[in-house]
C-alpha cells in the first residue's frame, strides 16, 4: 500500500523546468529518501505535495485515493506535515503558541486555551521522546530542539506523512544520531517519512527506499539495501564525482595573520573566547563548525565589521585590531561574505558598479577631484566579466537580476582582483550550482599557489576537507581542535564540532589553539 | 524593482491621470464640473505666456523641495521636514540680509545663498544626526522639527523682528543689495509684473549639481549605496552614519534654498506662513520624479501649473478652494507608491523591453 | 510657576492623553501585524472632521463618533490596500494619507460651510461622566472627577487591546503575521486578511481619537486639529516597546507634558511659542533615547508577497 | 464551528456593556449643551496644542492658552457637583434637583477651595443667577439631550457590537473565506449589508 503516489508531476518556473514528469512512490510506514544536488527539484516537488505550489501537470494520490492539494491547509487536512529547511517558527513566541498557530483551541469567544494545548503537546513530546518544554520561547531553543518543535507542529496536526527538507543540514553529528532515533520511533508509530537530503551516508543509514533526482528529473528509485554511496553519487551527479581538485603542494611562507586571544561578547553572550591561531601565506586555513559557534563573529572582527573586546590581530607584524573596514581593505585583505545578498553586492547597482564596490574611492576608479573615472571602470569590469565568465557577459546589467552563481562570481571577481595578500572567505559556495562551485574552488586554489593566505569558513565539511591545508574546529566560540589535511577525517571533526574533545588529539603541540581544546 | 525603460516614463504619467480622475470625482462630489475646473487650471497656467511664466515661478520652490526629498530618498531617508527647513532658512536669510545692510551685492548675495543652504542644512542635519547616532525615526523627527520651526519663526516674526507699523506678520524688507534680479531684467519681452526670478535658474543649476554629485562622484556613489543597503555599504567600508548625516544636511540645504526665490527674489521680506505647503508638495514632486533631478524638474512644473491654476478656483467656483492641489498631490503620492497596481494595468499593454 | 503643578494638571493631562492612547493603540495593532502606520495623524484628522460634521448635521455627537470611527477605518483601509495588496512602501503610502488629510477636509468643509479651516460648533458635545462615589471624595473628584465618555473608553481600551493581542487566537495570529508572515501562511493563516484587520482596527481607533478632539474635547473641527498628535502617538508606541501597558505610560507622559505646556503659558516669562515646542522636543528626546532598545516586530514594515 | 456560541457570548457581552454604560450615563452633566455653547466660542483654537503643519491655520496657536482649565471650571460643571449624585433616578423631577443644587452650591465652597483657587472663586453667584433665570429651560433641554445621548449611545454600541458579531459569525463561512480580504473588510464595516448576504453564505468550511 502506497502512502504517497506522485504521477508525472511537472512544474515550470518562468524559464526553468523545476520538475519534469516526476513519479515518486512512497510505501506506507517507511522512510523514503529523495536525494539530489542543489536545484535538482527535490524541494520543489515536495512543496507541490505540501500544496505550496501547484503542479502544472500530474496528479497526487494519498493512500490510494486521488487528491487535489491546493494549499498547505489542504495538505495538513490530508495528514501531511512538512518541516522546512528554514524553520517556519516565530522566535519570540512560546513553543505552544508556535505549535497551535492556525488551529488554536479556543473558548466560544475566541479566548485561547493555552493550558489545554500545553497538555496535549507535552503528551505528544513524551510519546515520541522529544523532550520539549511547551512553555519556553522558541528563540531560547537550540537549532536541534527547534527542529523538534517543527516535528511536533506536524504531529499536533496529526500528520501521517512527514516531509523533512534537509533536516540534518543544521545538526551536529550527535544531534543527527538522536534525530535518527526520533525518526525510527516515528516510523515505528506508523508514520510515513519523506526526507530530502544530499548526504549519501545519511540516506544509507536511515532510509528504506531512495529516489534520486537530477535537474528536475527522476533518475532512479531503489530500495536502500541495494544502494551504495558510489551508485547514488553517480546517479546524482551523472558522472564520477570529482571532489579532488588539482591541488599542488605549496610550501607555506612566513606568517601573514596572527590572532591572539580574541574575545568578543555580543549583547551579554560571549561569542569568541580566547581564539588564537596563525595563518601563513600560501596556506588555506579552514574553519569548521556548526553555524552560530562564533565563525560569523570571527570573520566580522577580522574584516573590521565588529569591534573585538580583548586580544590582538597581527597582520604582517602590524596590529590591525579594530581598524575600520576600509582600512582593513587597504591592507589588501579581501573578504567574501557569507550572506551575499545582505553584504556582498548592491542589487540595483550594475555589475561594473558592484565590481568596484569598496575600491570605488581610489585610483584608477576615482579621480583626485572625486569624480568617478567611468572609462577605466568600464574597461576593468569588462575584463573581469570575461575572466570570471559572468553570464550574461554585461557590465551595465543590474547584479540583482543575475543568478545566484553569477552574483557570487561578481563578488569573487571583485575580491580576487585587487591583489589580496589575505583572503577571508565565508560560505563561498552556498546555494550555487556545481559549475560555479568548482570554478570558485579552482580560483581559490590558484590564489593559494600565488602565495595568498586564505581563511576559509564553511559549514560544508566536504568543502573544507577538499580545500584546506589545516582546519580549526570551532565550538561555542572556542577553537577546540586543529587538524592537518592529512589527519582530516569526518569522524574526528564531527566529534570536535560538538564539543566532544577527542583524547587522541590530532593537533601538533606547537600550534596555538583555544584553551577549550585542552580541557 | 527593476523597471522596464518604458515603465519608468509611463508609470508616473498614468498615476497622474488616475489622480486627476479621483480629483474629478471629488470635484463632482462638491457639485462642480470637473472639466470646467481642470480647464480653469490649465487655461491660466499653460495656455498663456503669462500663465507659463507664473507656472515656472511656482515651480521654482517645488524644484528645491523636490530635490530635497529626492536626495533624502536616494540615501534611504524620508525627509518630510522640507517645510520646516525652508522656513528656518528663509528667516535666516532675511536676518542676514538685513544685518548686512550697506554692503555691496557682491558680498551680500553670495553670503545669503550660502546662509540659505547652511541654515536649512542644519535643520535637516539634526534629524539625520539623531538617526545616525540613536536610530531615531527620521520621519517622526523631521515632523517634530517642522513643528518646532513653525513655533520658532512665528515667535521671531511676531516678536523681535516684526516690522513696525503693520498688522501683517512680516519682518523688515531686505536691502536692495540682497535682492536677486527678476527674469525680465534679462529678457526684456517678459512683463515686469512677472515675479519669476533668478531663483529659477539657480534651481535648475541645483538640479544639475545634484545629478553630477549623485551619479558622477564617489560621494554620490556612497550615498546611493547607503540608500540601497546599509549592511552592504558597511561591508564595503563606507561610513554609513556619516553619509546619512551628509545626505540629510544636503537635503535640508536644498529645501533651504527656497529662501532664494521666495525671499531674495520675490517678497524681499520674511512673511509668516509664506510657503503654502511647498515642503509637502515636494514629497509628491520627488516621488513622481522618481527621485531623479530631471524627473523632479518635470514634476515640479506639473505641480507649479496646478498651484497656479488653483489660485483661480476660489474666484471661479464658490465650492472649491486651492486646497484641491493638496488632495491631488496626496492621491498622486498614493498612486506612485502603489505602482505595482499600475504595472499590472500596463501589463496588458505590450511594452518594448 | 509652581501653582500649575496641581491635580488639575494631571486631570487635564489624562484628558489630553486620550487621543494619544487611542491612536497609539491603533498603531499597536497595525505594527504588531507588521504594517507601519505613519498615517495615524492623517486618520485622526479625517476622524475629527467627519465627527464634527456628522455631529453637527445630525445634532447627535454619538452619530459623529460612529461616523468618525468608520471613516477612520476606511481611510486606514486605503493605506492597507496600498501597502498590503500592492506592497507599497508603507511610510510613503502613510504619508500620502497624511497629505490627503491636509487637503480633503479643507475642500469639503469649504464646500459645506464656506470655510476651509473651521466647521461650525456642534450643538451637543459628548457627555461628561462623573463617577458618583468618587466625585464626592475631594482629591479624587479633581483627579477622576469628570471626564468625557471617550476618556473612560480610551483607558478601558488599553487592557482590552492587551487581552485581544495576547490572549485570543485573533491576537496570536495577528502577532504571528507581524513576526514571520511566511510561517503564519504555512500554518494556514491568511496573512493579508490579518494585516487588513489590523490596519482597519488601527484606523477605527485613530478615527475615535480624532473625533475626541472635535466633539468631546473641542466642539468643532479646525484646520490641522491633530497638531501632530498622530506622530507623538507613534513615539509613545515606540517608547512603550509595542506593549499596551508601557504605551499607555508613554501616552500619559506626553499628555501631561502637553497639559503642562498649555497651563504654564503666561505663568512664566517664556514666550508661548517656545513652551509649545516642549512636547515636540520631548518626543525627539524619547525617540533618541529609547528606540535602540525597542524590539520591533520582526516583519514590521516589510511587505509580504503571498506564495503562488 | 463555534459560531453560534460565539454570537451568543458576544451578545451577552454587548448587553452587559450597554447596561453598564447606561448606568454610567445617568449622572451625566446636565447642561452639557450650555457648556458646549459657552465654551464653543473659543473652540476653533482650543485643540490647537501647537502651531500647525500648514500655515493657513497658524494664526490660532496663541489663542490656545489654557483653554483647557476653562472648560473644566465652566459654571455648568461646578453646578453638577451636587445634584448629579442623586439625580440617578428622578432626574426629571425638577423640584428636588433644583433646591438640592442650591443647597449643594452653598455647602460646596469647602470642596471648591479644594478643587482649585483661580476659577472656583466667582462660580457660586454666577451659578445662582443662572439657576434663577432658566432652570426650567435647562431641565427641558436637558431631558431632550439625555434622550439624544441615550439613543446615540445605543446606536453607537449597537453598531460596533453588530460589526464584531457579524465578523465573528461569518468568519468561517465559505463566501467570507473565499472573498478577497479587501471586500470582506468593507463588508464588515457596513455589516448590515453583510447580514443581507448572510443567507447566501450558509456554507461553512469544516
Amino acid at each position: 500500500m502506497l502512502a504517497v503516489r506522485l504521477k508525472q508531476i511537472t512544474k515550470r518556473f518562468a524559464q526553468t523546468l523545476a520538475n519534469d514528469a516526476v513519479d515518486i512512490n512512497v510505501r506506507q510506514e517507511t522512510i523514503h529518501a529523495i536525494i539530489g544536488e542543489n536545484g535538482a527539484g527535490k524541494s520543489t516537488i515536495m512543496e507541490i505535495l505540501y500544496g505550496f505550489y501547484q503542479a502544472d501537470a500530474g496528479e497526487i494520490e494519498l493512500f490510494g485515493e486521488k487528491k487535489k492539494i491546493i494549499n498547505p491547509q489542504d495538505a495538513i487536512r490530508n495528514g501531511i506535515g512538512m518541516v522546512h529547511q528554514h524553520f517556519m517558527l516565530i522566535p519570540p513566541m512560546t513553543v505552544t503558541e508556535n505549535i497551535i498557530l492556525g488551529l488554536e483551541p479556543v473558548s466560544r469567544s475566541g479566548v485561547l486555551h493555552l493550558a489545554q494545548a500545553e497538555e496535549k503537546i507535552r503528551k505528544l513530546s513524551d510519546e515520541y521522546g522529544l523532550q520539549i518544554d511547551p512553555r519556553i520561547e522558541v528563540e531560547n531553543l537550540s537549532v536541534g530542539l527547534q527542529q523538534r518543535v517543527e516535528i511536533l507542529k506536524a504531529l499536533y496536526r496529526d500528520a501521517r506523512i512527514l516531509i523533512l527538507d534537509e533536516p540534518t543540514a543544521v545538526l551536529t553529528p550527535p544531534e543527527v544520531g538522536e534525530f535518527f532515533q526520533i525518526l525510527r520511533r516515528l516510523k515505528a508509530q506508523g508514520k510515513t517519512i519523506i526526507i530530502i537530503t544530499h548526504k549519501l551516508e545519511e540516506v544509507l543509514e536511515i532510509s528504506d527506499d531512495v529516489t534520486v533526482m537530477r535537474n528536475g528529473r527522476k533518475v532512479g528509485e531503489l530500495p536502500t539495501s541495494e544502494a551504495t554511496a558510489n551508485i547514488l553519487a553517480n546517479m546524482m551527479v551523472g558522472r564520477e564525482v570529482l571532489f579532488e581538485l588539482d591541488k599542488q603542494p605549496v610550501v607555506p611562507g612566513e606568517t601573514v595573520l596572527r590572532v591572539e586571544n580574541l574575545c568578543v561578547t555580543v549583547g551579554n553572550k560571549p561569542r569568541l573566547k580566547n581564539v588564537s591561531f596563525d595563518l601563513k601565506e600560501g596556506e588555506i586555513l579552514g574553519i569548521a563548525g556548526v553555524e552560530g559557534n562564533g565563525q560569523t563573529e570571527l570573520v566580522e572582527v577580522l574584516t573590521g565589521l565588529r569591534r573585538l573586546d580583548t586580544g590582538t590581530v597581527w597582520y604582517q607584524g602590524e596590529d590591525i585590531s579594530n581598524l575600520s573596514a576600509r582600512k582593513i581593505r587597504e591592507h589588501q585583505i579581501a573578504h567574501i561574505p557569507a550572506d551575499r545578498k545582505a553584504h556582498g553586492f548592491l542589487s540595483s547597482y550594475s555589475n561594473a558598479e558592484n565590481q568596484i564596490l569598496g575600491f570605488h574611492y581610489r585610483a584608477p576608479f576615482c579621480r583626485k577631484n572625486g569624480f568617478l573615472n567611468f572609462a577605466s571602470i568600464r574597461s576593468y569590469a569588462e575584463e573581469l566579466v570575461k575572466k570570471f565568465d559572468i553570464r550574461p557577459p554585461l557590465t551595465d546589467i543590474a547584479t540583482g537580476t543575475l543568478s545566484g552563481g553569477n552574483q557570487q562570481k561578481v563578488i569573487v571577481s571583485r575580491e580576487f582582483s585587487q591583489h589580496p595578500r589575505l583572503l577571508i572567505i565565508a560560505q563561498p559556495t552556498r546555494g550555487i550550482d556545481i559549475g560555479a562551485i568548482e570554478f570558485i574552488h579552482q580560483q581559490i586554489l590558484d590564489l593559494r599557489s600565488e602565495k595568498v593566505a586564505v581563511l576559509l569558513v564553511s559549514a560544508e565539511l566536504e568543502e573544507i576537507r577538499s580545500l584546506s591545508d589545516r582546519t580549526l574546529v570551532m565550538f561555542e566560540g572556542e577553537v577546540v581542535g586543529e587538524i592537518t589535511a592529512e589527519a582530516f577525517d569526518m569522524e574526528t571533526v564531527g566529534m570536535l564540532m560538538t564539543g566532544h574533545i577527542e583524547t587522541r588529539s590530532t593537533r601538533e603541540p606547537d600550534l596555538k589553539s583555544g584553551p577549550g581544546a585542552d580541557s | 524593482m527593476f523597471l522596464k525603460k518604458a515603465e519608468i516614463f509611463l508609470l508616473p504619467v498614468v498615476s497622474v491621470f488616475a489622480a486627476m480622475l479621483v480629483g474629478a470625482v471629488l470635484i463632482f462630489a462638491v457639485g462642480e464640473n470637473p472639466l470646467a475646473v481642470y480647464w480653469i487650471f490649465f487655461k491660466n497656467s499653460i495656455f498663456s505666456l503669462n500663465g507659463i511664466g507664473y507656472t515656472l515661478f511656482y515651480a521654482t520652490p517645488l524644484i528645491f523641495t523636490g530635490l530635497s526629498v529626492a536626495f533624502g530618498f536616494r540615501c534611504g531617508l524620508f525627509n518630510i521636514g522640507a517645510e520646516g527647513q525652508l522656513y528656518i532658512a528663509a528667516m535666516a536669510v532675511t536676518l542676514t540680509a538685513i544685518s548686512l545692510d550697506g554692503w555691496s551685492a557682491w558680498v551680500v548675495i553670495p553670503v545669503c545663498l550660502v546662509v540659505s543652504f547652511i541654515a536649512g542644512g542644519i535643520w535637516g542635519g539634526i534629524p539625520g544626526l539623531l538617526k545616525a547616532r540613536f536610530g531615531g525615526h527620521e520621519v517622526i523627527n523631521t515632523i517634530m522639527m517642522n513643528m518646532i520651526a513653525f513655533s520658532l519663526v512665528n515667535y521671531l516674526v511676531v516678536g523681535p523682528f516684526h516690522r513696525q507699523g503693520t498688522q501683517i506678520l512680516e519682518t523688515d524688507f531686505i536691502p536692495l543689495a540682497a535682492r536677486i534680479p527678476r527674469i525680465h531684467a534679462l529678457i526684456p519681452i517678459i512683463p515686469k509684473t512677472l515675479p519669476l526670478n533668478m531663483g529659477f535658474v539657480i534651481a535648475l543649476l541645483a538640479c544639475l549639481v545634484t545629478y553630477l554629485v549623485l551619479w558622477k562622484t564617489r560621494w554620490g556613489y556612497e550615498i546611493r549605496a547607503v540608500g540601497i543597503s546599509n549592511s552592504v555599504s558597511r561591508y564595503a567600508g563606507i561610513n554609513v552614519n556619516k553619509n546619512m548625516v551628509m545626505a540629510m544636511f544636503i537635503a535640508g540645504g536644498c529645501a533651504g534654498m527656497v529662501a532664494i526665490s521666495e525671499v531674495m527674489g520675490y517678497r524681499y521680506t520674511f512673511h509668516d506662513s509664506f510657503s503654502s505647503g511647498v515642503g509637502f508638495i515636494g514629497i509628491a514632486v520627488a516621488l513622481l520624479g522618481r527621485n531623479h533631478p530631471v524627473g523632479v524638474i518635470l514634476a515640479a512644473l506639473l505641480f507649479g501649473a496646478l498651484i497656479r491654476g488653483s489660485l483661480f478656483l476660489d474666484l471661479n467656483f464658490d465650492h472649491l478652494s486651492k486646497d484641491l492641489v493638496m488632495v491631488l498631490q496626496g492621491v498622486i503620492v498614493l498612486f506612485v507608491a502603489t505602482d505595482k497596481l499600475f504595472k499590472k494595468l500596463l501589463g496588458f499593454i505590450k511594452l518594448p523591453q | 510657576m509652581w501653582e500649575v503643578l496641581d491635580l488639575e494638571l494631571i486631570a487635564s493631562g489624562l484628558r489630553l492623553s486620550t487621543p494619544l492612547i487611542l491612536a497609539a493603540l491603533g498603531g499597536l495593532f497595525s505594527e504588531r501585524a507588521g504594517v507601519v502606520n505613519i498615517a495615524l495623524d492623517g486618520i485622526m484628522i479625517f476622524g475629527a472632521f467627519t465627527g464634527a460634521v456628522v455631529a453637527y448635521e445630525t445634532g447627535n455627537p454619538w452619530f459623529g463618533l460612529l461616523a468618525a470611527m468608520l471613516l477612520g477605518g476606511l481611510v486606514a483601509h486605503i493605506h492597507g490596500i496600498a501597502s498590503i495588496r500592492y506592497q507599497a512602501d508603507q511610510v510613503v503610502s502613510g504619508t500620502a494619507i497624511n497629505l490627503l488629510a491636509i487637503g480633503v477636509p479643507a475642500v469639503l468643509s469649504n464646500a459645506l460651510y464656506n470655510s476651509t479651516t473651521v466647521t461650525p460648533n456642534i450643538q451637543l458635545m459628548l457627555p461628561i461622566i462623573r463617577i458618583p462615589v468618587i466625585s464626592s471624595i475631594p482629591i479624587l473628584s479633581t483627579l477622576l472627577g469628570k471626564y468625557s465618555v471617550l476618556v473612560f473608553f480610551a483607558f478601558a481600551m488599553v487592557p482590552l487591546s492587551w487581552f485581544v493581542i495576547f490572549k485570543t487566537s485573533f491576537g496570536l495570529r495577528l502577532r504571528s503575521v507581524g513576526e514571520n508572515p511566511e510561517a503564519a501562511e504555512t500554518a494556514g493563516i491568511n496573512v493579508y486578511l490579518m494585516r487588513y484587520y489590523a490596519v482597519w482596527i488601527s484606523g477605527l481607533l485613530a478615527g475615535l481619537g480624532g473625533a475626541f478632539l472635535s466633539i468631546a474635547h473641542g466642539s468643532s473641527f479646525v484646520h490641522n486639529i491633530s497638531a501632530g498628535r498622530g506622530f507623538i502617538a507613534l513615539a509613545a508606541l515606540i517608547f512603550g516597546r509595542y506593549t499596551p501597558k508601557l504605551t499607555l505610560l508613554g501616552c500619559m507622559m506626553f499628555g501631561i507634558a502637553d497639559a503642562f505646556q498649555i497651563r504654564i503659558q503666561g505663568v512664566i516669562p517664556i514666550p508661548g511659542q517656545f513652551i509649545q515646542m516642549f512636547p515636540y522636543v520631548l518626543t525627539m528626546i524619547v525617540l533618541a533615547g529609547l528606540i535602540g532598545r525597542a524590539q520591533v516586530p520582526a516583519a514590521d514594515g516589510i511587505p509580504y508577497a503571498q506564495a503562488k | 464551528m463555534v459560531t453560534r456560541k460565539t454570537a451568543h457570548v458576544c451578545f451577552l457581552m454587548g448587553v452587559t456593556l450597554l447596561l453598564s454604560a447606561v448606568a454610567a450615563l445617568l449622572p451625566v452633566e446636565q447642561t452639557a449643551a450650555q457648556q458646549s455653547r459657552s465654551s464653543g466660542a473659543g473652540s476653533p483654537a482650543r485643540v490647537e496644542g501647537a502651531p500647525v503643519t500648514i500655515p493657513a491655520g497658524k494664526g490660532d496657536d496663541l489663542s490656545t492658552v489654557n483653554w483647557d482649565d476653562a472648560t473644566d471650571e465652566t459654571p455648568a460643571s461646578q453646578e453638577k457637583t451636587g445634584d448629579s449624585d442623586l439625580s440617578k433616578e428622578n432626574w426629571e423631577d425638577e423640584k428636588s434637583s433644583k433646591d438640592v443644587t442650591e443647597k449643594e452650591a452653598a455647602s460646596d465652597l469647602s470642596k471648591e477651595s479644594w478643587e482649585d483657587e483661580g476659577s472656583a472663586k466667582n462660580v457660586p453667584e454666577k451659578e445662582d443667577g443662572l439657576q434663577m433665570m432658566k432652570q426650567e429651560e435647562i431641565d427641558k433641554l436637558d431631558s431632550r439631550e439625555r434622550l439624544i445621548h441615550l439613543s446615540g449611545f445605543a446606536l453607537f454600541i449597537g453598531y460596533i457590537l453588530g460589526g464584531v458579531l457579524t465578523a465573528f459569525a461569518t468568519r468561517n463561512r465559505k463566501l467570507a473565506v473565499s472573498l478577497p480580504p479587501e471586500l470582506l473588510i468593507l463588508l464588515h464595516t457596513f455589516w448590515p449589508l453583510e447580514l443581507i448576504l448572510l443567507p447566501f453564505m450558509r456554507a461553512r468550511i469544516r
